[in-house]
């Protein structure tokens, strides 16, 4: 056989080197397209879709889901879930009515107890997992019990009334007459949450966690440290959600958040690119896929869909809008990414 | 001799193949030919696309432009499944062995032995103990293959892809976990499968065992050929020629002036230390040494680091840090008190595959990133960029390390324990897989930093990289420490390798 | 009735859950008499939850509904929803189930309009039906009553009191077991059986609703205790009314009229829309379902 | 909260180089001997919880919630999620009555009316969790809207009677007057599972998918074969599932199975051992697991636990089983696993 002998030339310069930074679009573009598409098509379809009244019921009606989607989106991302943060939510709100009513604490009392509920929630599911070594699901499964429980045993099924205005403000009032509070809380505890994952150190080792518990270990994480906080931070959050649920609705509603809403957050968050099995996500993909959801919802009421089609109709949509998302990056990637170890 | 065989055996040829990720091209139209009865070294630095080719002939991805011809048939392998019905076996790089099935059923699956639809597992159980027993791999056939320490996975699924018999047989880098005597024994078994028909390709970065085994050399360049010969009269100078594009004069470092094997201070002192298959171990370990551990797989070497960076337990022993007690508990109290340590199972516990480089490099060492909560991601790139054009990892810094190819993993990977400067460096095959410039770098930086005072435990199954860096050696038989301290000056291959077995 | 190009108004109702017979059956026909009377209804269900009927709410406001019609999952719960309607000068009528006016008043809401049947009273004619049932095949024995129960709805805390407070004065009654039924044939289904099992000497069963009582019916089909343990209660819908017909397990029970409530509270807010004055409160009829009367019975009961 | 993490020990001898078969318990021993501490200790609390009656009543209402468990598993096994399974029980009720009230089918129509409906939504995940390479839980939340929607549709919430008694019998009759039929169907189903999955070439590969997906692939696993076998067979059981519940119920209830008991079948199948991630449990486990649930849920009502605690209760005491089973496989395997990669 003949030598080919090309001449060797000497090693390219490490493209590492290079100062130049190569522009990438974040990736919740894809979702916030669907988005976009999704209002489009509803305006189209409605004529009236995009009115500023509109679109500030919608984000009050996605307050809750938008929330849990955000508090999700920890425990997601080292690779656990949380079933609990429906069922916070009624704890957290019959706590802060009971607060309210029963103590001289007023609102600020009532507040804080809410969010305590919810921390405390967090902090219970984080520290069993971590140390008893139980998987999250289960764990979050027992503590969904103990946190719908007690709000029911404590009210025997009947919401507590809230009187409080100022506490009351938080779920219907609005800043500058157009902004509602609750909304701004939801998107300000969001923005918190998108810094805290995507520019702290902290942030950096729950990717790393979610990513690949052992490396993260080898390297010095504090797994302990990371799974409680997170746990702790999804509880918190979803304490506020059951505050303004709770100022929403001017009661501590003991049913609040049961059924098949367990899994709205969930959903929304791996609807907005967060995977469920940790490593990879944002909050602000999470906090898009819920208001997707949202709109969805919304839209349906609005366009007078039946009932009984809506679950049919957003289901479809959704399945779509995924579907777009995950072709947008190309059909290859999406192939390598099919085969090359992602789960199904 | 060859010849003939080929004649019977056919062939495999690439042409004009091209294989690009997001546009950018890692292969550029190559093409080269392997024949049957010859064995043929694909060799090329990291990330040259030596895995990609074998890839795309494994059909494990489909190339972006060009054909692949069997016996002069083009020919389209849409998975590994149809590539394999075409008689192509393969080892791939990165490993495929499932960890949760038992041995018996890594080796048999896709492929298992039934019997009235239900599978016969008397019958494969018998079947995997003697093809176990042939190869020389002790280990319980109805384990998980994850219990196994990444040599014996590799030779497990060396057994696997021999087991196939299969006309052709791509090794990706099949060496790189195994020891000595068992690297002979495979090239051996090469070189047989060759004389009987078989088309072998080996992919590796031992130019040694390259020279040894192969009749034909293919050399990649960023994903282009530089050299496709006959052996002939190839030197290992000329394969360096080919591969890193420069001669090398000399190897600096193994002439460099001889340092004492001892002296500084008794950095650790271990006592009588025993943990998984290490047996009372003593050794004396001086400040700003490279120590050189050798071993065979599982004789022990290994799990004394893993035991002093506390990812073992001990069973017994006293360990003596600076003069004071150490008793290791996890790898953030080892941190703290100094140590690091560096994984010989990258794909496993290494790195973290869907991080970038930058951030898995300064994972060890996050607190000095940071700017009290803060992630300083500047400081960051600055220290993984250095990093990289200093090792020579080509890949962009933004890349998710499970992008990379495996040479330039385990770059990154040492990327990580040298921003952790941690005075007390513990490396598990430190260079497992990466080219020969990368390595010589990587033994710089070694001697490097133990001039710097910083103390290196350095566990290797090559000799030679023992011989190159090490400043004294402890030699591993059975978990026992049978050489101990050894000067380098009168270490010689032999004498280690016999002491070893 | 007349027939209408283009409606004149539009209503918006919100119900509890529309996967029950009996809030399907109150929509379909308020469908039907809004349209006769040149108005459009949209209706939706809130899953039994009072986050989500708040949020249907806001959608009706949204959309300058002309009244919104309201039967709350939760009476307390209920006040915000309300309230949001009120400041947008939207008004509210409720039906089966009232908004809890206590807090309501407090935070200042009010409403126009309440058609109720009273659930109170259907308690008390299911307990009143247990004591007059026939216990002939009882032997003397004591009634031993297990109760298939939901108390997270509002409307069934005022059945289980009418049927408590009938049911306490009479001493040879027995409530042994109180199980959740969830309101669902399944949950009647799941609920019944365990308590079969666990009291084997159950003789009768009462149920707050037509759904689980018809799971009860089935468990004790399946438990092979057909002719030894009697259903009675709340059986509103065809298939219960039916059942007690043919003298099956479902022996008798109390019957509310949805249909009859959605037409008063059509007609009155279209009164009110009208500017006519309408009551602030009317009580349906409710009835007792015997062997003797179920044929009649069915004509007012929904499929 | 200082805790000392230790660290594996790896056995001292390599257990290797023996060819003898090491006896092994097997892995479902654990949940077994919990089941029997729970129904031990409800016995002692009623003092007549084993009577035959008692436990045939436990099995029957456990029918559903084990053919979940069991469906379920497939497609955890491979580390995807199957959210639709419980609206596939009203589907495919409704399915059987709509067949066996306007079809001159008769009931051996209707069961496989219902059936293939479970079937046909199975592969439909199947398909588009493979092919469009959405995450199953994203695909199985649409269908899930599809499954709920039909059946509300075609009924408008009334549920369809059904009068055929040979069908009715599947849901309420005896085999030699004492074990139900739907128990025995529901065992059998299990049985037959298990044994594909433990003993078949199939099996095997469905676990290695599950354990790593990509290698499977390097192997020559015919992902899309899997994958889609997998969730066909989910859905078919479920589909099971709605014909004999449609069976007991004699009627095509179109809310079946809606609700939290969405959860059931998933929750059933962790508490029994089979991983969220893929690749380990069995279906014995899976069963045992929905067992464990089925006798909880019974005997708090047997107890006539209060309503309001009996989620409390439930959590807790599943949280302890499962740790109990954790534990019962010793420390430092448990730590082990913890550290070595094991996600949250
Ligand atoms: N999935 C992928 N996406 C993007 N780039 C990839 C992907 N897989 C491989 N590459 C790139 O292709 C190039 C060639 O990789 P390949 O694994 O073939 O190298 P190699 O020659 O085998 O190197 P090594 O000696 O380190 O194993 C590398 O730069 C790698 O980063
Ligand atoms: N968790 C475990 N369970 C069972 N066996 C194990 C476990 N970990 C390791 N072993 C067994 O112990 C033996 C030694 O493994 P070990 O990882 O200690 O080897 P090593 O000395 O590090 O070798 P190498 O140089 O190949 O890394 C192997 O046979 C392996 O199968
Ligand atoms: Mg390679
Ligand atoms: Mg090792």
């Amino acid at each position: 056989m003949a030598r080919t002998e090309t001449t060797p030339t000497p090693p390219a310069t490490p493209s590492a080197a290079a100062p130049r930074k190569s522009f990438r679009l974040p990736p919740e573009t894809g979702i916030f397209i669907i988005l976009a598409l999704i209002m489009g098509g509803m305006e189209l379809l409605t004529g009236n879709f995009l009115t500023v009244g509109n679109i500030s019921t919608l984000l009050v009606n996605t307050i809750t889901i938008g929330l849990l989607a955000v508090s999700e989106t920890f425990v997601l991302l080292i690779g656990g879930i949380d079933l609990s943060v429906g069922a916070v939510q009624a704890l957290s709100g019959v706590a802060a009515a009971v607060v309210i009513n029963h103590t001289p604490l007023g609102w600020p009392g009532a507040i804080l107890a809410g969010i305590l509920a919810g921390a405390a929630i967090g902090f219970i599911n984080g520290a069993i997992t971590h140390y008893v070594n139980v998987p999250s699901f289960i764990t979050t499964f027992a503590t969904l019990g103990v946190a719908a429980s007690i709000p029911l045993i404590v009210t025997q099924a009947n919401p507590i009334p809230i009187f409080d205005n100022t506490f009351n403000a938080l779920g219907q009032g609005y800043v500058l007459k157009i902004i509602p509070i609750g909304v701004l809380i939801m998107l300000l505890i969001a923005a918190i949450a998108h810094v805290v994952l995507s520019r702290t150190a902290f942030g950096v080792k729950v990717y790393a966690v979610g990513g690949n518990r052992h490396s993260a270990y080898l390297a010095g994480v504090n797994l302990a440290r990371i799974d409680i906080l997170c746990f702790t931070l999804s509880g918190t959050i979803a304490g506020f959600a059951g505050v303004i649920l709770a100022a929403r609705l001017a009661s501590g509603y003991p049913t609040a958040g049961s059924g098949a809403s367990l899994f709205d957050g969930i959903a929304s968050a791996v609807v907005g690119g967060v995977s469920l099995f940790g490593g990879s996500g944002s909050v602000a993909g999470a906090l898009l896929g819920a208001i997707v959801i949202g709109t969805l919802t919304e839209g349906m009421d609005v366009l007078d869909l039946n009932t009984y089609w809506q679950p049919l109709v957003i289901g479809v949509v959704i399945l779509l809008a995924v579907t777009l998302d995950t072709w947008k990056s190309g059909l290859f990637r999406t192939l390598m990414r099919r085969i090359g170890g992602a789960k199904v | 001799m060859s010849a003939v065989l080929a004649e019977r055996g056919g062939s495999l040829a690439l042409s004009g193949i091209v294989k690009r990720y997001d546009a950018a091209p890692v292969v550029r139209g190559i093409g080269f030919t392997l024949r049957a009865g010859r064995v043929t070294a694909l060799l090329g630095h990291n990330g040259a696309g030596k895995s990609t080719v074998l890839k795309i002939l494994g059909g494990a991805e489909r190339p972006t432009g060009g054909t692949i011809l069997l016996d002069g048939a083009p020919v389209g392998f849409a998975t590994p499944r149809e590539a394999e019905a075409h008689g192509i076996a393969v080892v791939w790089q990165e490993l495929r062995i499932i960890e949760n099935l038992t041995l018996v059923r890594n080796f048999f699956l896709n492929r298992e032995i039934t019997r009235a639809g239900l599978v016969d597992r008397a019958a494969m159980r018998a079947h995997v103990v003697r093809a176990l027993a042939a190869h020389g791999l002790d280990a319980d056939p109805d384990a998980p293959a994850g219990d196994l320490s990444p040599g014996d996975r590799q030779m497990l699924e060396i057994i696997i892809a021999l087991d196939k018999g299969s006309r052709f047989l791509l090794l990706d880098e099949p060496t790189s976990a195994l020891n000595a005597s068992e690297i002979t024994r495979l090239l051996e078994t090469v070189r047989r499968l060759a004389a009987a028909g078989t088309c072998v390709v080996i992919v590796t970065h031992k130019l040694g065992e390259a020279l040894a085994v192969a009749d034909h050399v293919v050399v990649m360049k960023d994903g282009d050929i530089a050299l496709d010969a006959e052996r002939g009269e190839l030197s290992e100078a000329d394969l360096a020629y080919y591969i890193t594009g420069h001669r090398r004069e000399a190897t600096p470092l193994a002439e460099a002036a001889p340092r004492s094997a001892f002296g500084g201070d008794t950095m650790l002192d271990i006592r009588d230390l025993s943990a998984g298959n290490c047996l009372d171990a003593s050794l004396e370990i001086h400040a700003g040494r490279v120590v050189g551990l050798y071993g065979v797989a599982g004789a022990g070497q290994v799990d004394l680091l893993e035991a002093l960076f506390g990812v073992r337990k001990l069973r017994g022993g006293r360990i003596t840090l600076n003069g004071t007690p150490y008793i290791p508990s996890t790898p953030r109290a080892a941190l703290a008190r100094g140590f690091g340590f560096l994984t010989d199972d990258r794909k496993r516990n290494g790195f973290i595959p869907d991080m970038t480089i930058s951030k898995n490099i300064v994972l060890a060492s996050i607190r000095r990133f940071a700017r009290g909560p803060w992630f300083d991601a500047d400081a960051c790139d600055i220290q993984a960029k250095a990093m990289a054009s200093r090792l020579a990892i080509r890949s962009p810094l933004t890349m998710h390390v499970r992008r990379l190819s495996g040479g330039n993993q385990q770059k990154v990977i040492f990327a990580k324990w040298v921003t952790a400067k941690s005075r007390i460096l513990l490396l598990a095959e430190p260079t497992k897989g990466v080219d020969i410039g990368a390595k010589a770098e990587i033994h710089g930086l070694i001697r490097e930093l133990a001039a710097s005072g910083d103390t290196l435990l350095v566990c290797s199954s090559e000799i030679e990289e023992i011989l190159e860096i090490a400043d004294v050696v402890h030699v591993f038989r059975h978990g026992v420490c049978a050489g101990q301290g050894i000067p380098r000056a009168e270490a010689e291959a032999k004498s280690l390798l016999a002491l070893s077995l | 009735a007349q027939s209408c190009a283009k409606p004149k108004y539009v209503i918006g109702m919100s119900l509890m859950t529309l996967t029950n017979p009996y809030f399907e059956t109150m929509a379909k026909s308020a469908e039907l008499y809004a349209a006769a009377d040149c108005a459009k209804l949209v209706y939706y269900g809130g899953n039994m939850s009072e986050a989500q009927q708040l949020n249907q709410i806001e959608a009706f406001i949204q959309r300058h509904v002309n009244a919104i019609m309201f039967a709350p999952a939760d009476a307390a719960a209920a006040s915000s929803a309300v309230l949001a309607a009120n400041h947008a000068h939207i008004p509210v009528f409720t039906i089966d189930t009232n908004v809890d006016m206590k807090s309501l008043k407090r935070a200042g809401g009010h409403i126009v309009e309440f058609v109720q049947s009273n659930n109170v009273e259907l308690g008390e004619t299911a307990a009143k039906e247990v004591i007059a049932y026939d216990k002939s095949a009882l032997h003397g024995a004591p009634v031993e009553l297990g109760w298939v129960d939901y108390p997270f709805a509002t409307s069934v805390q005022d059945r289980d009191k009418g049927f408590k407070t009938v049911i306490d004065g009479d001493k040879a009654i027995h409530v042994v077991s109180r199980l959740n039924g969830k309101g669902t044939t399944p949950g009647g289904l799941s609920a019944t059986a365990a308590m079969l099992s666990a009291h084997p000497n159950v003789n009768v069963i009462f149920d707050i609703n037509a759904p689980s009582g018809l799971g009860a019916v089935d468990a004790i089909r399946a438990a092979n205790k057909t002719g030894k343990v009697a259903v009675i209660g709340l059986s509103g819908s065809q298939q219960a009314v039916q059942a007690i017909c043919d003298n099956s397990v479902y022996k008798a029970g109390a019957l509310q009229d949805p249909s009859l409530e959605s037409k008063i509270e059509v007609a009155n807010i279209v009164k009110y829309l009208h500017h006519e004055s309408v009551p602030k409160l009317v009580l349906t009829k409710t009835y007792s379902v015997t062997k003797a009367n179920c044929h009649d019975m069915l004509k007012i009961a929904y499929p």
